[in-house]
């Protein structure tokens, strides 16, 4: 493989009067992997994106093996060996997954596509990653019907199939489980030392402290540093990336106490996904969802929503329950802040306010009451220091984490019961992070129930009384005090019971 | 000029534009065709830009839903309104409102048809308003047999079409009152609301506890309804009424919709937009018969504005960003 | 006696439904083919089989075809696009069916047109406006569709007739595409736009149109209107006089009993009767004149035609009015030919 | 149902438009005992063409993410060029020629869609809303009135059916059909089809994956222009003369043929073929109305119902998938 090397000096990238890089800076080189880093909003994906054609910079340069370069379009950047595993990921559903991996790539003969030859070739991409997916997973599958983590894994094949020279990885990990980012950082130790450069972007501290080589943070779309990791540690590389954060050391907590009322119970309950759950929720407890991606928590979290069919037992507050839409389930104090927030929590183009409003309408009568509306928003806003220009702002003016705040805000003015969590701390910043992790404290001693899904072990055992590991749509292990450990967590992840 | 245009956009808001569009044609149509701009004509235009922007109301509010709303069954519905009042009233005043309740139940039940046909059976607006409006046709010619049978009440030309306070037509106001009631429908309750939010994300909606299906037959109901009024009231203008009364305003109320600002994605619009937009077509319609052009350029001049006007603040996001 | 009755199957093709005048035109089928089966003279047994919606020229087409495949005996065709039609009807001719066109003339070998003569039909209405403007004025004229043969032919008319008065300024024209709602907003942007109209020539639905344009704009004089031969033109009308004497109107007739001239004709016709050569006249040779049954007039007047002869029109209004007050408003005052006025155009019986 | 044929419908649907097609043939053939004569066969074919033409041509807008109601308009404008560029004793080269000018102009039209859809970033629905006032005006410019006439050889040629032996005749039109399915075919092998159903389905993601996004969308109004002027040299050859009002009624239905095709309105999934059933099951239903003697004033409801029956029947079929699951 040819060497590169890749240089951004001073890329700037405005949207209107947003600027989303003030000034960023990169240098990678063959063999090397990068880490870029930086809080929510800091422009990672926009320099990546800088890098790979796909969007046009403002200002700056992108110098390749020296030479001032700019990429007019995506394939000009492909044919300087650039490619990328995208944060949105850049699929398309209608297509199956052969055709999305050597989409614009086919191979042909005389102008025909050779359908055989890339089957062939697809199975032996999907082959790198051979047992850790699911059967579903075939050349001619649909992505429309493929699992998160498996979308995220044709996402990284197609990257690798056209034989990068530099390979950004944006947040690629985010949808993988453990095994599937072990295989992955082993390939990536392969692609390093075949000469490929590597950038490498990710919330998750630990992950950056096993890969990569070095690190560049960005702060507010300025390059702020570059670290060498070996020379690093993580106190030095959070306060570069946010000041004055801090990086929250938890003890265990203890089982919540048996006096407290019981506030969910749920037997049997069955789905496309869940094969017979039961469990048991108390006011003023926080109990934990874990497991692979994709094994039955967020139909258990839906379906007790009721916005997924299921069948089974629904106590809640001692009456028994089913909820045939989410409206039933919000009248019965249920909230659940969903895993997606762009396309399962918010309306971008409408106002903050609008959006914290969405389940509370009716409370205002008609016509509605925008004063009082106005002045609960703002205090909800208040309580969880949104940042943000006014009420008024549309939410896709707003970073990944304030948005986030949003989608919970809107939950936390109807003073719900129960609290269903989606893994919503997704790709959400370090201090964005433990301001929610504060938040839930404040909830859980209010007693509020919270069912709590998240795709991090660090955050299932730090926060949560109990932790209930799924696997192949089961409950594989309840863990709590000493048992719940990141060893049987992972264990129990694999399907064994503890 | 990309940025220049972005900045004017963000500036004023769209029905400002089409607002002041419309008082510029009108005051500069007096330049082009001396005797053009004067009071009369001035009343003139608003009547019929009323008569567009009532049956654009329903439009616009199923453009707002989203999931590529369009209601294209309104111009059916809108003769079917005109001939429903035209036969049961007979010419009889009193039957004025228990007419008007029928053609508004109606025109509410074929909208909920569109809706439930959209909501339940997922198809697609654009087709099964289209089919519905053959429907409807079909129904309009199986009830007539083609015999127009009934008369106009003397009230409704008296009250809808002429002069009704002062120089103005009683239609204007009507407009005016739907204008603030729609504001209303539309910011100050729970439904506007919901329906904004089911044009922009319908999962999000359905999980914040929209209950989606329902605002989408709701939607296409007060749709068709508001058609089905706009045939009453435009019956007070043409005072008889023939098969085909409705089909000529079908694509300019969708028009106006759109030169009004609202977005055909859906999550975006006002009604106030909508009746800027009406303003704006009538002004230009009737500006192009006053300077005699041939009908030809009359079309090539019109399609030519509304791309211009588009342009202005109808553009969608780039790709490459 | 029924035995030796001959029966034909004849097949209606109308590509406009949404249009009173062809709801009317369908009817006269209806009744002349019940009447001719009934006539004893005759001795026929009429089927009808009609095809009738709205469509264009390829739906109209394959209309046609329908009845050429059911193996029908005649066709009467009322052409939305009569030269797109010609080789359709042309191979229904070739196939040794009996093609007739109504209301519009056809251009093809074997096919009769039996229609009015749309431009004389325009000329008298124009020339009375002129007239009764006494030679001066500003008028607007409000045409059917662009391009249509039919408005062609009525708008050469009317251009003809204005030759002829020097003192009549054209200070509008526009179409008001046969749409009766079209012709109002066209007429109330002409009435705010233009201070002075004197007089306003317009034709068929969209007179009434017109007239509802000038009574909601009221100007303090009214422009002179021509109107049409329909029921709720003459109702109308009649109403107004009550309140302005002086108001001044006409309709001239166009008559949907073309339909049962032209279906008398292809019943000779397939009875082996033939058209006298004399009688074919048209731009094709190949069209029988109906004529244009009367005119509605508030008050008698002389007109005349191109060739200079003279025909005084009676005062009638107040007689069509009590025919007509009872009627639906979309009645569309009709005339048609008598089997006898149809014998005149074929060659004796052999 | 069993589990196989569904996912067969639901990755094919128009697999689901055939059998409604087969459906309406076995109708009509009991209404109308002569369907299949060379005769009649000939004369619905020919006549169903040009919407044929149009609604293929409208699939490729469709499957980007599109809507082309233009079409009709530029059916209108390109046959009132060949009406007039094609007089009664036009040699060949004078038809070629007319033909070249037809096609140009037909893509210039659609270029101008295409730069409204890519370079000004309009909404389809209104661009083309916009753009087809703009064809109709040039319409009628070229051609005030209809008229015009084409030497006979010419639309004998077309009109008639190709005698292939001397008791086997093809008709002009199924030939074109089956160049158009082989066309499909062929496209269907290449890239281009991979970045049509790309661009449809996810435009920004094919963006980021090197599809030149704004290029296949303009492809698409090309060939949409491209199919209504094919449309409009048919409608020509076969009324032999123009109308400048052609194409109104083309338009809408071109888009009822597509969804009826099976193709989704929404983008990402599609098929001409479908299309070409779709065409042919709005003229047949056209057929059924007309062979069932129905009363004249219910054909219209009729109709209507039929269509709106046969576009329901996918949502029917999910709502019962949903209800037996
Ligand atoms: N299309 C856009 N329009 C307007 N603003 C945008 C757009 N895309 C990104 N931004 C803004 O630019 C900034 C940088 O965004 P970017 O996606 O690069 O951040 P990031 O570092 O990747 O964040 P995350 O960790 O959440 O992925 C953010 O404030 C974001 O709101
Ligand atoms: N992601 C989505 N994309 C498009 N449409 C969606 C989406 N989510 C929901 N919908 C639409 O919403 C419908 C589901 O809405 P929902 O069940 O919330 O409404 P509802 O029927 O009014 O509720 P209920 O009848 O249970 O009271 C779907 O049929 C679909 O039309
Ligand atoms: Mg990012
Ligand atoms: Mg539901």
């Amino acid at each position: 493989m040819k060497a590169i090397s890749v240089q951004v000096e001073k890329a700037v990238k405005t949207y209107g009067g947003v600027v989303a890089l003030a000034e960023g800076n990169l240098t990678v080189q063959s063999g090397e992997v990068m880490a870029l880093l930086g809080a929510n909003g800091s422009g990672k994906s926009t320099l990546s994106k800088i890098l790979t054609g796909v969007i046009a910079p403002n200002g700056g340069q992108v110098l390749i093996d020296g030479k001032a370069t700019s990429f007019g379009s995506p394939q000009e950047a492909r044919k300087a060996g650039i490619s990328a595993v995208y944060q949105e990921l850049s699929l398309i559903p209608d297509l199956t997954v052969a055709e999305n991996i050597w989409l614009s790539h086919e191979p042909i003969r005389g102008g025909f596509i050779k359908w055989q030859e890339m089957r062939a070739n697809t199975q032996q991409l999907l082959d790198l990653f051979k047992g850790l997916y699911g059967t579903n997973l075939q050349p001619d599958a649909l992505i429309s019907t493929l699992t998160p983590d498996e979308r995220q894994l044709v996402e990284i094949l197609k990257a690798l199939s056209f034989d990068p020279r530099l390979i950004i990885l944006d947040e690629a990990t985010a949808s993988l489980d453990s095994r599937q980012v072990n295989r992955l950082f082993e390939l990536v130790q392969t692609w390093k030392s075949h000469g490929m450069a590597i950038v490498f972007v990710s919330h998750r501290m630990e992950e950056i402290f096993r890969i990569a080589d070095k690190a560049t943070v960005l702060r507010n779309g300025r390059t702020v540093g570059e670290r060498v990791i070996a020379e690093s540690n993580e106190r030095e590389l959070v306060d570069l990336m946010i000041e004055g954060a801090t990086i929250l050391q938890r003890e265990r907590l203890p089982v919540v106490d048996e006096q407290k009322p019981v506030r969910l119970a749920v037997e049997n309950l069955r789905t496309n996904v869940l094969r017979g759950v039961s469990l048991q929720l108390r006011d003023g407890e926080l109990l934990g969802l874990g497991g692979l991606q994709g094994q039955g928590q967020s139909d258990l979290l839906m379906a007790l929503f009721g916005a997924i069919r299921c069948e089974g037992q629904i106590v809640l507050s001692g009456q028994a329950r089913t909820f045939h839409h989410p409206r039933a389930a919000m009248k019965a104090d249920v909230a659940l802040v969903p895993g997606d927030r762009g396309s399962e929590g918010l309306l971008l183009i409408r106002s903050i306010l609008e959006n914290l409003m969405l389940a509370s309408w009716s409370r205002y009568r008609t016509p509605i009451a925008f004063s009082k509306a106005r002045a609960d928003g703002g205090q909800i806003a208040q309580e969880l220091k949104m940042v943000m220009s006014s009420l008024d702002a549309p939410v896709n003016s707003l970073s990944g984490g304030n948005a986030q705040k949003v989608v919970i805000g809107k939950w936390l003015l109807r003073s719900p019961k129960l609290l269903l969590l989606n893994d919503p701390t997704k790709g959400i910043d370090v201090g964005a992070k433990a301001e929610f992790y504060n938040l839930l404290d404040r909830l859980r001693d209010a007693g509020t129930a919270i069912l709590f899904y998240s795709s991090d072990d660090d955050e299932l055992l730090g926060l949560c009384n109990r932790v209930l590991v799924l696997h192949d749509g089961e409950i594989s292990a309840e863990l709590r005090e000493d048992k719940l450990t990141r060893e049987n967590l992972v264990a129990a992840s694999m399907g064994a019971s503890a | 000029m990309n940025t220049s245009l972005n900045r004017i956009r963000s500036l004023i808001p769209p029905p400002l534009i089409a607002l002041m569009l419309a008082v510029f044609l009108f005051v500069f149509g007096g330049v082009l065709a001396p005797g053009f701009t004067n009071p009369d004509q001035a009343v003139n235009i608003a009547r019929l830009a009323a008569f567009l922007g009532i049956i654009a109301a329903g439009q616009t509010l199923v453009i707002i839903s989203g999931g590529e709303g369009i209601d294209l069954s309104s111009g059916a519905l809108v003769t079917l309104g005109a001939i429903l009042t035209y036969r049961l009233t007979g010419g009889d005043d009193a039957m004025i409102l228990p007419a008007l309740l029928l053609v508004l139940s109606v025109g509410a039940l074929i909208g909920a048809l569109n809706g439930i046909g959209i909501a339940f059976l997922g198809m697609p607006p654009l087709v099964i308003t289209l089919g519905m409006a053959g429907v409807v046709t079909g129904v309009i010619y199986f009830y007539t047999q083609g015999q127009l049978i009934g008369r106009t009440p003397p009230a409704m030309g008296r009250w809808l079409s002429q002069a009704l306070i002062g120089p103005i037509p009683g239609v204007i106001i009507v407009w005016v009152l739907l204008g603030l009631g729609m504001w209303v429908l539309l910011e100050r309750t729970a439904f506007g609301k919901q329906l904004f939010a089911i044009g922009i994300n319908r999962t999000a909606a359905r999980l914040s506890g929209v209950r989606v299906n329902l605002i989408v037959v709701l939607t296409y109901m007060l749709s068709g309804a508001l058609a089905a009024l706009g045939g009453f009231v435009l019956l007070g203008f043409t005072q008889t009424v023939f098969l085909n009364l409705g089909q000529p305003y079908l694509f300019p109320s969708i028009a106006a919709v759109v030169v009004g600002g609202t977005v055909l994605a859906g999550g975006k619009g006002s009604y106030w937009g909508t009746m800027a937009g009406a303003l704006v077509l009538q002004v230009i319609n009737s500006l192009l018969l006053a300077l005699r052009v041939e009908e030809a350029f009359q079309l090539i001049i019109l399609g030519t504005i509304l791309l211009v006007l588009l342009t202005m603040y109808g553009r969608q996001r780039s790709v490459r960003q | 006696s029924a035995q030796d009755e001959q029966s034909f199957v004849i097949g209606i093709s109308n590509s406009f439904v949404s249009s009173e005048w062809r709801t009317q035109m369908i009817q006269n089928f209806q009744d002349t083919a019940q009447e001719l089966s009934e006539n004893p003279d005759l001795g026929v047994e009429i089927e009808l089989v009609i095809e009738s919606k709205d469509t264009d020229a390829a739906g109209q087409e394959q209309q046609i075809q329908n009845l050429v495949n059911r193996g029908v005996d005649a066709i009467i065709v009322n052409p939305g696009d009569a030269e797109a039609l010609r080789l359709a009807l042309e191979d229904a001719v070739a196939a040794g069916i009996v093609v007739v066109s109504i209301d519009q003339e056809i251009d093809g070998e074997g096919i009769v047109n039996v229609v009015i003569d749309q431009t004389e039909w325009a000329r008298i209405s124009i020339r009375w406006l002129a007239e009764t403007l006494g030679g001066e004025g500003d008028i607007v004229l409000i045409e059917g569709f662009v391009g249509h043969p039919a408005n062609t032919a009525r708008m050469n008319g009317v251009e003809e007739v204005l030759a002829e008065y020097p003192g009549i300024n054209v200070v509008g024209r526009e179409t008001g595409s046969w749409d009766q709602a079209t012709g109002q907003q066209v007429m109330s942007d002409f009435l705010a736009s233009l201070p002075n109209i004197d007089g306003v020539w317009t034709q068929d639905g969209m007179a009434t149109g017109v007239l509802t344009a000038i009574q909601t704009a009221n100007p303090a004089e009214w422009p002179l209107a021509t109107g049409e031969a329909r029921a709720s033109y003459v109702q109308n009308w009649n109403a107004i006089l009550e309140e302005r004497p002086d108001f001044k109107s006409i309709g001239v007739v166009n008559p949907p009993g073309v339909a049962t001239s032209g279906l008398m004709v292809a019943v000779e016709l397939l009875l082996g009767r033939e058209i006298d050569p004399e009688q074919l006249g048209g731009p094709y040779g190949n069209t029988l004149y109906v004529p244009i049954p009367y005119v509605v007039l508030g008050e008698e007047w002389t007109y005349t035609n191109m060739d200079g002869e003279e025909t005084v029109l009676p005062s009638n209004l107040e007689e069509i009015y009590t025919e007509v007050a009872e009627l639906p408003e979309s009645y569309t005052l009709d005339g048609e030919l008598t089997l006898e006025e149809v014998e005149a155009f074929l060659l004796p019986a052999s | 149902m069993n589990n196989r044929a569904v996912q067969l419908l639901n990755r094919n649907p128009y697999l689901l438009s055939l059998l409604l097609l087969i459906i309406m043939v076995v109708i009509n053939r009991a209404l109308q005992d002569n369907l299949f004569e060379i005769g009649p066969l000939n004369g619905n074919l020919r006549v169903f063409t040009p919407a044929i033409l149009v609604a293929v041509g409208q699939t490729f807008v469709v499957i980007a993410g599109g809507v082309d109601l233009s079409v009709g308009a530029i059916l209108s404008m390109t046959n009132a060029i060949l009406a007039t560029q094609i007089p009664q004793d036009a040699t060949g080269d004078v038809f070629v020629r007319a033909l070249a000018l037809a096609i140009g102009a037909g893509l210039l039209a659609g270029a101008l869609n295409g730069f409204g859809v890519t370079v000004l970033r309009l909404q389809p629905i209104v661009t083309t809303y916009a753009t087809s006032f703009i064809f109709a005006g040039v319409a009628l410019r070229i051609l005030p009135e209809p008229g015009g006439r084409l030497p006979r050889e010419l639309t004998s040629f077309w009109r008639n059916p190709l005698a292939v032996s001397p008791d086997f005749a093809l008709p002009m039109s199924l030939i074109v059909i089956g160049l158009l399915i082989l066309f499909w075919v062929v496209l269907t092998n290449i890239r281009y089809r991979q970045n049509l159903f790309a661009t449809g389905s996810n435009a920004e993601a094919a963006y980021s994956t090197g599809i030149r996004v704004n290029w296949v969308k303009f492809s698409t109004y090309l060939f949409s222009a491209f199919f209504a002027t094919l449309a409009a040299l048919a409608l020509t050859l076969g009324t032999g003369t123009g109308n400048p009002r052609a194409g109104d009624q083309m338009t809408l239905p071109s888009v009822v043929a597509v969804v009826l095709g099976g193709t989704r309105l929404a983008g990402g999934q599609g098929n001409a073929v479908g299309s070409i059933i779709g065409a042919l099951i709005l003229g047949l239903i056209g057929n059924i109305i007309s062979f069932a003697n129905l009363d004249s004033w219910v054909r219209p409801l009729v109709d209507a119902l039929i269509i709106i029956a046969a576009l329901a029947i996918p949502g029917i079929f999910g709502v019962m998938r949903r209800l037996t699951r």
